[in-house]
């Protein structure tokens, strides 16, 4: 079961927030200082992806945070709750047509590059209920 | 922390210091600023990120896209970065190979003025 | 809708989560800065009472902290999913039995006390599925 | 920040220095302090929470539990604090009225032997 789970309407804003609840927990949960940066820059591409693909599909509709504390990781779980589309996971950091002014970046594939680069490990999952992205990292365990 | 934009011209380079977070929330802003330069025909730049505190794919997205249009008049955008965290981001990406980077804004400067 | 959404296990280190993002997201909001104190201080109190209340009666079931930007109110809602008991709402803040070692604090009602001495507006209700606590404070509108 | 407890007599007083944030998650810790320093019988206490930066209803309510337990012992728990958001919590659950709070822990030692 997730720890903590968080989710948010569809605002660059909130990708703020995700990032600052999920370093905040990471920490709590026992994942070492040095790895931090990552987990709020990895967590931060994963949202900002699904922020994203829901103003494009779904405004109304929450994107969610799952955080869970396991044995010896911590593991992060960003769903989109957008109908799945084949071109979507390719597509990240795409410039989007419909929003224009500017949430997606400009080249594609740059957001998940990143989280590649960062999570030390990485699954993404397409679902009939929309994309998941879990990353984890090893932690010293519950410490509380 | 929020985004901080300002820009100076030296030696008939504009110099563009960013401070704060680039991310996909502050990242258009510093969009509209690289627009706004290239339309008022700026395009030899150099912007110096020794002040930036985050970096987003977003805001990696914008640095490239600026590239691209100062490319178009054949000017350059160089960056000023010596912070580990941000450099690994541009490694990681690939886009070490994309963008000059610099030490220091004298360094860019002397760069591409050995350049022309 | 609520703008923001966070849900967590029955455990105090998740409180301090709650406070941290209650207080970012009541700042992104545009509440004055001179009333974050008395927003963080209030979540942490109601949400330590619906953690002290799942431990003792629904360990299993998360905790829900719902924030929402209304026009000129930050609006912060609590919720705890224990069907209700008529000495629960005074009991807040009481020695609990059952969890010992301390996550009660002492003395009947000082968390009530606190709550209503902090939140500009406070409204307390009991429904089918567990009790509700809603508080605002006037905010300087949406900042995005 | 999390909370750093530290304890030691000054003219047979037992001065308690708390720093950090006490609350529902930290709040056990100070009660277990204090209820060691009663069975050490330690009965005059004065706790410095200058250095407090977050206070909740846990916190009182451990403040109180301690209070109760030196006075079963004819003993005292005072407070030194001067700043103005713990102070409001004091003041908004009536509890001013309960513990003797002072500006300095000299001020609060004076105050408690002249007493005596
Ligand atoms: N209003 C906000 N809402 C959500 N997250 C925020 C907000 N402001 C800052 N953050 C995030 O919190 C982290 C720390 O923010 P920072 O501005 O450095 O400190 P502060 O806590 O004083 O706002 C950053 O990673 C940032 O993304
Ligand atoms: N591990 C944590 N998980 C969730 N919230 C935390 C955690 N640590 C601190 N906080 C909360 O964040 C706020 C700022 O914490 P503080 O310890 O002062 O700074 P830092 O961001 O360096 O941890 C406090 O209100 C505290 O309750």
């Amino acid at each position: 079961m997730a720890t903590v789970e968080l989710s948010f309407t569809p605002l660059p804003a909130h990708v703020r927030t995700a990032r600052l609840v999920a370093t905040a927990v990471a920490r709590r949960s026992g994942v070492d200082e040095s790895l931090l940066d990552e987990v709020r820059l990895a967590v931060g591409e994963a949202c900002s992806r699904a922020v994203e693909e829901h103003q494009l599909h779904c405004p109304a509709e929450p994107v969610r945070l799952a955080l869970s504390d396991m044995a010896d990781r911590f593991e992060v779980e960003v769903t989109d709750n957008c109908a799945p589309d084949s071109a979507k996971v390719t597509g990240v950091g795409q410039e989007s047509k419909s929003t224009g002014a500017g949430v997606a970046a400009m080249e594609p594939g740059l957001g998940f590059a990143v989280i590649a680069g960062l999570a030390d490990n990485v699954e993404i999952s397409e679902t009939a209920a929309g994309t998941s992205i879990r990353m984890s990292w090893p932690s010293a365990g519950v410490v509380r | 922390m929020d985004l901080k934009l300002d820009h100076h011209s030296k030696d008939g380079i504009e110099i563009v210091d960013v401070e704060g977070e680039i991310d996909v929330y502050t990242a258009p802003r510093l969009r509209e600023l690289l627009i706004e330069l290239v339309n008022s025909r700026y395009y030899q730049l150099v912007v110096n990120m020794e002040k930036v505190e985050f970096l987003d794919s977003t805001g990696l997205g914008v640095l490239v896209g600026g590239l691209k249009r100062v490319r178009a008049h054949d000017g350059s955008l160089d960056l000023v970065c010596t912070q580990e965290r941000i450099l690994k981001i541009f490694r990681i990406t690939g886009l070490t190979k994309v963008f000059g980077i610099h030490d220091t804004v004298d360094e860019a400067i002397a760069a591409r003025r050995s350049e022309k």
